[in-house]
């Protein structure tokens, strides 16, 4: 994170900075959006009420101040200064209605499933908003203000359900409370985004680029062609890991590192009888070697959890006392023995566990070559199948699976993320656990609202998930953004989503001058 | 009255070819595994956004009523609602129709351009040197692997050389001359690598057909006519086997438009063909189905305006 | 016309050798062939197929296939030495001085190209005259070679033509530049019979209206004596005899001139069935036989009535001729009859029984009694079989008798055709054309019928062969009492072979009578018309068909 | 992936002269072929890569784990290079080559079987030749290559699912390639005369038909087979392949998830000049056969 540093050319001129991704833009509803491309560039134009520091705290940015007023009433504070492109103020109302046309239609992005122990908002004066829940929820003003953008109220209750409306620009083009409004779409190619003069979160309340362009170039090689060309300035993707080092010493390319705010893990199906024993599931957790992944495969862009669901970002959480788990094959032989196998004569125990991941996800489709490998030398055969990312998604739905692998891009609240990943009946409980001490130590933390005891809840509960396996995190990837030594000034958040092509990141990026 | 006899049965089959494409797509989508609510969703929805989904897709009704239903809207010039961008099929198509079929026409006519001569210069030099150069240039093109030979194309003459764009299909943000000329620049490498992967069998259609035609009857009748041989070959062969070649463009067109995928993955070029693949990796049942429809409708226009054509190109068809 | 042979010859050939380098070493095709056509001359060049005629012609003229390598002690096209000229020169005296009418009329004229720009299209190139000139030239020579109202057909396409008309306009391409001499290279073979006549007629007037030396390339004995005024006989590619046509016909010197000259059919005492066999019911009944196909191009569809309400009745032992002119529907009534082709109404009935099933597909003879023999011995035999095989293959797919025993079968039949049984291991292509019609009718008897259906069976081959292919199946049908169905649109042939004759015309028997009665007394002007375009046979004869040119 | 070969440029339509005969057929089309230096050496190159698919375990380690030297230009060691986990390039081709000439054996297989049965009933039974050359022309005109996506990705990527796919968009182009020939043939004479002599209609297409028509489809053997590679190394190329078995369309995958393909030229050079070499020589080896095969060659 580069700050601005005064030089002239930072004041607001009609320079075009040039962003290339992968993908077409496929819903402009940020409700329902689901993509990278969505994300980036709905967020230029629908803020969130909070965003996210390097230590995975939360900062202001639309809400001022949040918090809460009871166990079952939140609130949010949120700043007088911002308005519409079209002239309407932003204020309480458009953040409550967005949430409560959230929860009445149940768009299909990532917001609804904030939404659990919501019940309504009201936004009690022109700058104050008050959520009612259905139940104590400690960490449900921060997620919903973390992932939930604003919407106009004012062009989107007249459109009806938020779940349907494509918010395509078709009636009258966008309307923008960030630094960019969009202006021009020819899909397959680009999205032209003019600046909002406008926004007072950039330093100096004006976006210093004049024009934003997002352009598709679905083939990474491409991609970075382009950048090398200086046909664009930034690739959002993050770099595949092998590349970084040839882009760092390229001339002209500059690497932003962005912090991982969430971790690659593998998670053993419980409903299968021989993953159902602890034994089974820890000698397969020491028959994968960590470090060679992440030396190899992330060419050492990667931190380890200490096999822990606390990642270190999240440092106030994190627990040093737990260690990964090793790579030891012996070990993970006697843990078979002790489990009740024995070896044939090849050494091959009388197991077989079916892995999935996806196909479009690079790193784990190479990481679980090595796990199957290694695995093997440990006498357990592992199944690859890698499939295309529907079909992963269908089995993954389905627990058509043994061992599931696969990413978690933000992982920013241990409560939230244990209630979804442990507790019966949680969307991404791929394990199927349903542990009782585990159940009652979430319950426990989701209702404390004092940090010091819920830290230690969740250390607790951690250390109940890396002891039974319920999941095997391995490391949370850190990223590698490449731009054009022409342009300065970006501003790194934590994630890919947010990267160096968040809004004020954006808005604060300034040409160099020769 | 033949003539309109013709080409109303050519028409016929063309609605036929159009509903099975139609059909065999609609069938494909809902008899393989795969489930667009999740494509569509985040991962962590729950059962019930996933059977609001699929309701408000209509995914829940049985087989039948469903092709019942889409033939019926088909009919009335609807092709639905994208599952996942909530807008019209129609819109999603058009916004990449014009540069596929800019894309596919030139190469087309680079194509037949250049594979006209190469081909009536392999068949007059059968057997020699030449015939073997063009023959293995030919074949070489089209065993060229796309992605490998886009990229190398860019890294030369995008990157290295400087002299044509990387991606895309125009420059955004110029307009007049300045936009026209930046949507030749996009076109040239993109076009020149679909043409070297199609010029092959172009050539050798023209080489085998001109040879044949050389080894009929009227050649010698020309040779013994005291014809030059430059007159016998350019009049009297190519004009004969023109016809089979005709067919042939029609034939590529077809194949062409949806089987750019990967040249248009390379170029990120905003071409129908990435537009499928993408509705694939989403699901998107609407637009997949509108895709194959828009794509038997261009086969079907293209195999029947060559037919037409060839009709009015041989005398045989034309007068009887 | 009587042209001397003092005058300077238009075109002087000696010791002309042409060899063709394949891959199975060289093959010399013509030999040592010496040849002198003066102006006004009309020379015949005779001899069976394959010996050479097309080869030394398209030499002459300097078309030959690449692969041909020509060599001769003296070419010279009046006082032009052609050995001399570079390929561009001699190109040009093509067309100009010298011009051919290639063998294959049907498919010598460029099919895209309409007949008015193929015959301008030479007058321009040589004489450089404008489009409308040459349009007018064009019409002037359509009308020429006798095509009606030229003015309006200028503008057709070749497939609007029929054969005939094909071969005239081909004709009136070669004569557009008056040229010293012509090059006819079988120029009636393709046609029917009617047809042949005119054409013969024409070139034998534009031979003596244009001056032009012609040399007439055939193997038809027929046309031979109408016309030609000088013989020259190749064989094996080298010729055995030449001179004039009068002293050759009166005593052919060389045995194999007397040969082909025996084996021209000559008329004889047409073979009537005996009383006996006359009386006894029919083997096979033909009753209404109907079959109409679809045709036409996609734009035009048409019906064409093939066969239409077709009646006959076959005796033990008789041989009915069938004879119309093409495409009046011969064929499609033998393959009717054999089970062939569907029958869309009518019967058909052997022994009394109606053996027809009017569904589609292949229908077997109950039939093992009625035999076909085809057209033509060199498809009509699968060629990866041997002959072993290809006989005996009734027996083998129904897999009656041991091997032995079939092997002893074929022996039998093929000694009964005249082969020996030693022959049987060899492939089709291991065999000459006569014998391989030979196993074909071998085949034809494995199952022992009654009935041979034979659809031309003989105009594939040279008439030496045909003469003891025809000789075989009277051979046959005396021996075994064979009743035979004999296709043929050769007459000559039909009256030294047929009991009755059934005349067919666009799908109806016009006539049917014995043998004599349809030569001597026909009824139907059809029939009639069918007789006169038979050449004749005679010198006498001949002096009256110059006698009507002229 | 490949464009349509049409059927004219590789197979002449003319029927082998019955005269000709078949021993003496093949043995001039042999003799004429072997001097045919383009068709010899594609010949070559076709059976070198057979050996080496079969050889593969002889040839190379199975190419599995990791390495610590990632994306190593050609050197001694690792002659090919090594791609972005250390793994030897060299292996990963060769051991592609067994399965990019499985699927090209098996897609084939299946699409010559299926399409020449299919032809051969078309043109023996005229009834039955008319929904079969709609069915045909039908599926001719569905775009292939989307359809193709389409299916791996919805079935799943597996070796298996690309032969499938493979084969079902390819039969129908084996079909009219035959079938013409067919149609041709089955109006000869010694077909006919076949007929005459039995109802045996299996005796008759598998006596007299097929054989004739073998010649057609030892060139849609090789028309098929080179459409199979291409295909499965789009397909493996768009992410649609067998991720666990090497081929040649999975190395050029992985070149290009890792955004390597610009920087390590030889993570595409090497698989791409094996496809090349594979398609390039099959379709040579069809057009020098064919001329081979052209009696009007034979006699140069
Ligand atoms: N291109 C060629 N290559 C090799 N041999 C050839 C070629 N053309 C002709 N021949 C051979 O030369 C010989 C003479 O053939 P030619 O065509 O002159 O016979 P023809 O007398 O005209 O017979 P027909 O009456 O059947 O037309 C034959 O044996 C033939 O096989
Ligand atoms: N399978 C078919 N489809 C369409 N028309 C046919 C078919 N077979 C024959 N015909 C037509 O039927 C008519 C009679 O044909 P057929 O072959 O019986 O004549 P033909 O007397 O044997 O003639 P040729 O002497 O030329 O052999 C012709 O006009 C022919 O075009
Ligand atoms: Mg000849
Ligand atoms: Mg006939």
């Amino acid at each position: 994170p580069q700050a601005p540093e005064g030089g002239s050319t930072a004041e607001p001129g009609d320079a075009t900075l040039t962003i290339a991704t992968t993908t077409d833009v496929v819903n402009y509803n940020p409700l329902i959006g689901n993509s990278r491309s969505d994300y980036w560039i709905t967020n230029l134009m629908y803020p969130h009420l909070l965003s996210i520091a390097d230590d995975g705290t939360k900062e202001p940015q639309l809400a001022e101040e949040w918090g809460y007023v009871d166990d079952t009433t939140g609130y949010y504070e949120i700043r007088d200064d911002m308005s519409w492109s079209d002239g309407e103020k932003l204020d309480a109302d458009d953040v409550a209605y967005t949430m409560n046309a959230v929860k009445r239609d149940a768009p299909s992005g990532t917001f609804y499933g904030q939404l659990a122990n919501f019940e309504s908002a009201e936004a009690v004066s022109d700058t104050r908003v008050e959520i009612t829940l259905t139940k104590p929820d400690s960490s449900i003003v921060e997620e919903i203000g973390f992932w939930g953008n604003v919407v106009p109220q004012h062009v989107f209750e007249p459109a009806g359900s938020v779940a349907e409306f494509a918010n395509d620009g078709s009636d009258g083009g966008w309307v923008s409370a960030g630094p960019y409004l969009l202006t021009d779409v020819q899909v397959g190619q680009s999205y032209t985004m003019e600046r909002v003069d406008d926004y007072p979160l950039v330093e100096g309340g004006t976006p210093v680029a004049a024009t934003v362009v997002y352009r598709v170039f679905p083939d990474v090689n491409t991609e970075i062609l382009a950048l090398q060309s200086g046909e664009v300035d930034l690739v959002a993707n993050a770099l595949p890991p092998a590349q970084v080092e040839q882009l760092r010493n390229t001339d002209g390319i500059e690497i932003a590192e962005v912090t991982g705010l969430g971790y690659a893990h593998m998670v053993y199906n419980m409903q299968n009888p021989d993953l159902a024993k602890v034994e089974v599931r820890q000698a397969l957790a020491h028959a994968a070697d960590y470090e060679a992944i992440r030396d190899v495969v992330l060419q050492g862009q990667a931190v380890s959890t200490g096999s822990s669901p606390l990642m270190p970002v999240l440092s106030a959480y994190y627990d040093e006392s737990i260690t990964e788990y090793e790579f030891d094959t012996d070990l993970s032989r006697s843990l078979m023995e002790d489990a009740g196998y024995t070896a044939g004569a090849d050494g091959m125990f009388p197991v077989t566990f079916r892995l999935i991941y996806s196909l479009q996800d690079s790193v784990t489709s190479q990481w679980a070559q090595l796990v199957k490998e290694s695995a093997a030398e440990a006498g357990i055969v592992i199944e690859l199948q890698g499939t295309e990312r529907n079909t992963y998604l269908a089995m993954t739905n389905d627990g058509d699976y043994d061992i599931y692998a696969g990413n978690l891009a933000i992982m920013d609240d241990p409560v939230t993320n244990f209630t979804l990943s442990y507790l019966p009946g949680g969307a991404i409980n791929y394990t199927y656990v349903d542990d009782p001490e585990l159940n009652a130590l979430i319950e426990e933390a989701s209702a404390t609202s004092d940090e010091d005891a819920k830290i230690e809840l969740m250390r607790e509960a951690a250390a109940i998930v890396h002891e039974q396996v319920y999941d095997n995190i391995m490391y949370t990837q850190n990223l590698a953004v490449a731009y054009s030594s022409d342009w300065d000034g970006f501003v790194s958040k934590p994630s890919e989503l947010l990267s160096i092509v968040n809004p004020v990141s954006v808005a604060s990026a300034f040409p160099v001058a020769d | 009255m033949s003539i309109a006899l013709f080409v109303l049965r050519r028409f016929g089959r063309g609605i036929l070819t159009i509903w099975f494409a139609v059909t065999v797509t609609f069938l494909l989508l809902r008899l393989l595994p795969g489930d667009p609510a999740l494509a569509v969703a985040s991962p962590n929805m729950t059962d019930e956004t996933r059977a609001a989904l699929l309701e408000q897709y209509g995914l829940d009704q049985p087989l039948l009523t469903q092709y019942m239903l889409y033939l019926g809207r088909l009919l009335q010039g609807d092709l639905g609602t994208s599952f996942t961008q909530s807008i019209p099929v129609l819109d999603v198509l058009l916004q990449r129709l014009p540069w596929t079929l800019l894309l596919t026409a030139t190469a087309l006519v680079l194509t037949v351009v250049v594979g006209i001569p190469l081909g009536v210069l392999a068949a007059s030099h059968k057997g020699g040197i030449l015939d073997r150069v063009v023959q293995v240039v030919g074949v070489t093109g089209q065993s060229l692997f796309v992605p490998s030979v886009g990229i190398v194309l860019l890294l030369v003459f995008g990157l290295n050389l400087g002299w044509f764009p990387i991606g895309g299909a125009y420059t955004d943000g110029v307009y007049g001359t300045e936009w026209y000329v930046s949507v030749l620049t996009h076109l040239v490498l993109p076009a020149v690598s679909l043409t070297l992967i199609q010029l092959g069998s172009y050539v050798l259609t023209m080489r085998a057909t001109l040879i044949d035609a050389l080894g009929d009857d009227y050649v010698t009748l020309a040779k013994a006519n005291g014809l030059s041989p430059r007159r016998i070959l350019w009049k009297h062969a190519l004009r004969n086997a023109l016809l089979p070649a005709t067919t042939l463009i029609g034939l590529q067109l077809g194949f062409l438009v949806g089987g750019a995928v990967l040249t248009e993955t390379v170029f990120a070029y905003p071409g129908i063909g990435r537009g499928i693949y993408e509705a694939v990796t989403q699901l998107d049942f609407p637009v997949l189905q509108g895709a194959f429809l828009l794509l038997a409708v261009t086969v079907v226009a293209a195999n029947t305006l060559t037919d037409i054509a060839y009709g009015f190109l041989d005398p045989r068809v034309k007068t009887s | 016309m009587a042209p001397s042979s003092s005058t300077a010859p238009v075109l002087h050939v000696r010791g002309l050798r042409i060899d063709f380098h394949g891959d199975q070493g060289t093959t010399t095709a013509a030999s040592g062939v010496d040849l002198d056509v003066h102006p006004g001359e009309l020379v015949a060049l005779l001899g069976e197929s394959g010996s050479g005629k097309t080869v030394t012609a398209r030499a002459i003229m300097g078309i030959e296939d690449e692969a041909a390598a020509v060599t001769a002690d003296a070419l010279r096209l009046g006082d032009v030495d052609l050995l001399s000229l570079g390929e561009d020169q001699r190109r040009r005296l093509r067309g100009e001085r010298m011009s051919m009418v290639l063998q294959d009329a049907l498919s010598s004229l460029n099919p895209v190209l309409s007949v008015g720009d193929q015959l301008g299209e030479i007058v321009r190139v040589h004489r450089g005259v404008s489009r409308r000139a040459a349009r007018a030239r064009a019409i002037e020579l359509l009308d020429l070679v006798g095509i009606v109202s030229p003015a309006s057909r200028i503008d057709d396409y070749p497939h609007q033509f029929s054969g005939g008309m094909r071969q005239r306009i081909l004709i009136a391409m070669a004569i557009a530049l008056e040229p010293e001499l012509l090059i006819a290279d079988e120029p009636t073979t393709a046609l029917d019979v009617t047809v042949q006549a005119q054409i013969l007629r024409l070139l034998h007037d534009l031979r003596g209206r244009l001056d032009m030396g012609v040399l007439l390339i055939t193997h038809d004995i027929g046309v031979v004596t109408e016309v030609a005024d000088r013989l020259v006989v190749m064989r094996h590619g080298a010729v055995v005899e030449h001179g004039d046509a009068d002293a050759i016909f009166a005593a052919p010197s060389h045995p194999y001139t007397r040969e082909l000259f025996d084996s021209a059919p000559h008329p004889s005492p047409a073979r009537v069935l005996d009383s006996t066999k006359a009386a006894e019911a029919p083997v096979l009944t033909v009753r209404g036989l109907d079959r109409t196909f679809a045709g036409g191009s996609p734009f035009a569809r048409r019906i064409v009535h093939a066969v239409a309400g077709v009646d006959l009745a076959l005796r033990r032992g008789e041989t009915l001729a069938i004879v119309g002119e093409s495409g009046s529907g011969k064929s499609t009534l033998a393959r009717m009859i054999v089970g062939l082709e569907t029958v869309d109404s009518g019967s058909v009935e052997y022994r009394g029984r109606d053996v027809t099933r009017r569904t589609r597909g292949p229908r077997p003879p109950a039939q093992a009694g009625v035999g076909m023999v085809f057209q033509d011995p060199y498809t009509s035999l699968d060629p990866r079989m041997r002959v072993r095989d290809v006989i005996a293959e009734p027996l083998a797919v129904t897999r009656t008798g041991t091997a032995a025993e079939r092997r002893d079968r074929v022996a039998e039949l093929l000694d009964l055709v005249g082969l020996t049984p030693g022959m049987m291991d060899r492939f089709p292509h291991q065999f000459s054309g006569g014998q391989r019609q030979r196993i074909g009718i071998a085949r034809a008897l494995m199952r022992d019928p009654d009935v041979l259906v034979c659809d031309e069976p003989v105009s594939a081959l040279d008439v030496t062969i045909q003469a003891q292919v025809v000789d075989l199946l009277v051979d046959l049908q005396d021996r075994l009492g064979l009743s035979i169905v004999f296709i043929s649109h050769d007459l000559s042939v039909v009256r030294n072979l047929a009991h009755r004759v059934l005349v067919m015309y666009r799908g109806v028997a016009v006539e049917t009578g014995g043998t004599e009665q349809i030569f001597d007394r026909p009824e139907h002007d059809y029939t009639r018309e069918l007789l006169r375009s038979i050449p004749p046979l005679t010198r006498a004869e001949r002096g009256k068909l110059t006698a009507d040119a002229a | 992936m490949t464009a349509p070969l049409p059927e004219s440029a590789l197979v002449d339509t003319t029927i082998e002269p019955a005269a000709t005969g078949a021993t003496r057929a093949s043995r001039a089309t042999w003799r004429a072929f072997r001097r045919m230096p383009l068709g010899m050496v594609s010949l070559g190159i076709l059976l070198a890569l057979l050996l080496v698919s079969v050889l593969a375990p002889l040839l190379a380690p199975y190419p599995a784990g990791y390495g610590s030297d990632v994306l190593r230009p050609p050197s001694a060691g690792n002659v090919f290079g090594t791609d972005s986990l250390g793994r030897d390039v060299y292996g990963e081709v060769v051991w592609g080559t067994q399965q990019s000439v499985l699927v090209a054996l098996a897609a084939s297989a299946i699409a010559i079987a299926f399409g020449t049965v299919v032809a051969v009933i078309g043109a023996y039974v005229p009834r039955l030749d008319t929904i079969i050359s709609v069915v045909v022309d039908l599926t001719l005109s569905l775009p292939v290559l989307p359809l193709m996506i389409l299916i791996a990705a919805l079935v799943g990527p597996s070796t298996s699912t690309i032969i499938l796919v493979v084969a079902a968009f390819s039969w129908p182009e084996v079909t009219r390639l035959v079938r013409s020939q067919a149609l041709a043939v089955v109006k000869l004479p010694y077909v006919d005369a076949a007929r005459l002599m039995t109802r045996n209609h299996g005796w008759i297409l598998g006596r007299h038909v097929v054989p004739a028509v073998t010649p057609v489809i030892v060139v849609s053997v090789v028309v098929t087979a080179s459409r199979a590679v291409l295909s499965a190394a789009g397909l493996a190329f768009l992410g649609l392949g067998d991720p666990t078995t090497w081929s040649w369309g999975r190395i050029l995958y992985e070149a290009q998830q890792s955004g390597a393909m610009v920087s390590a030229w030889w993570l595409t050079l090497f698989p791409s000049l094996a496809i090349l070499a594979l398609v390039l020589s099959a379709t040579l080896l069809s057009i020098a056969y064919n001329d081979a095969r052209n009696p009007r060659n034979h006699a140069r």
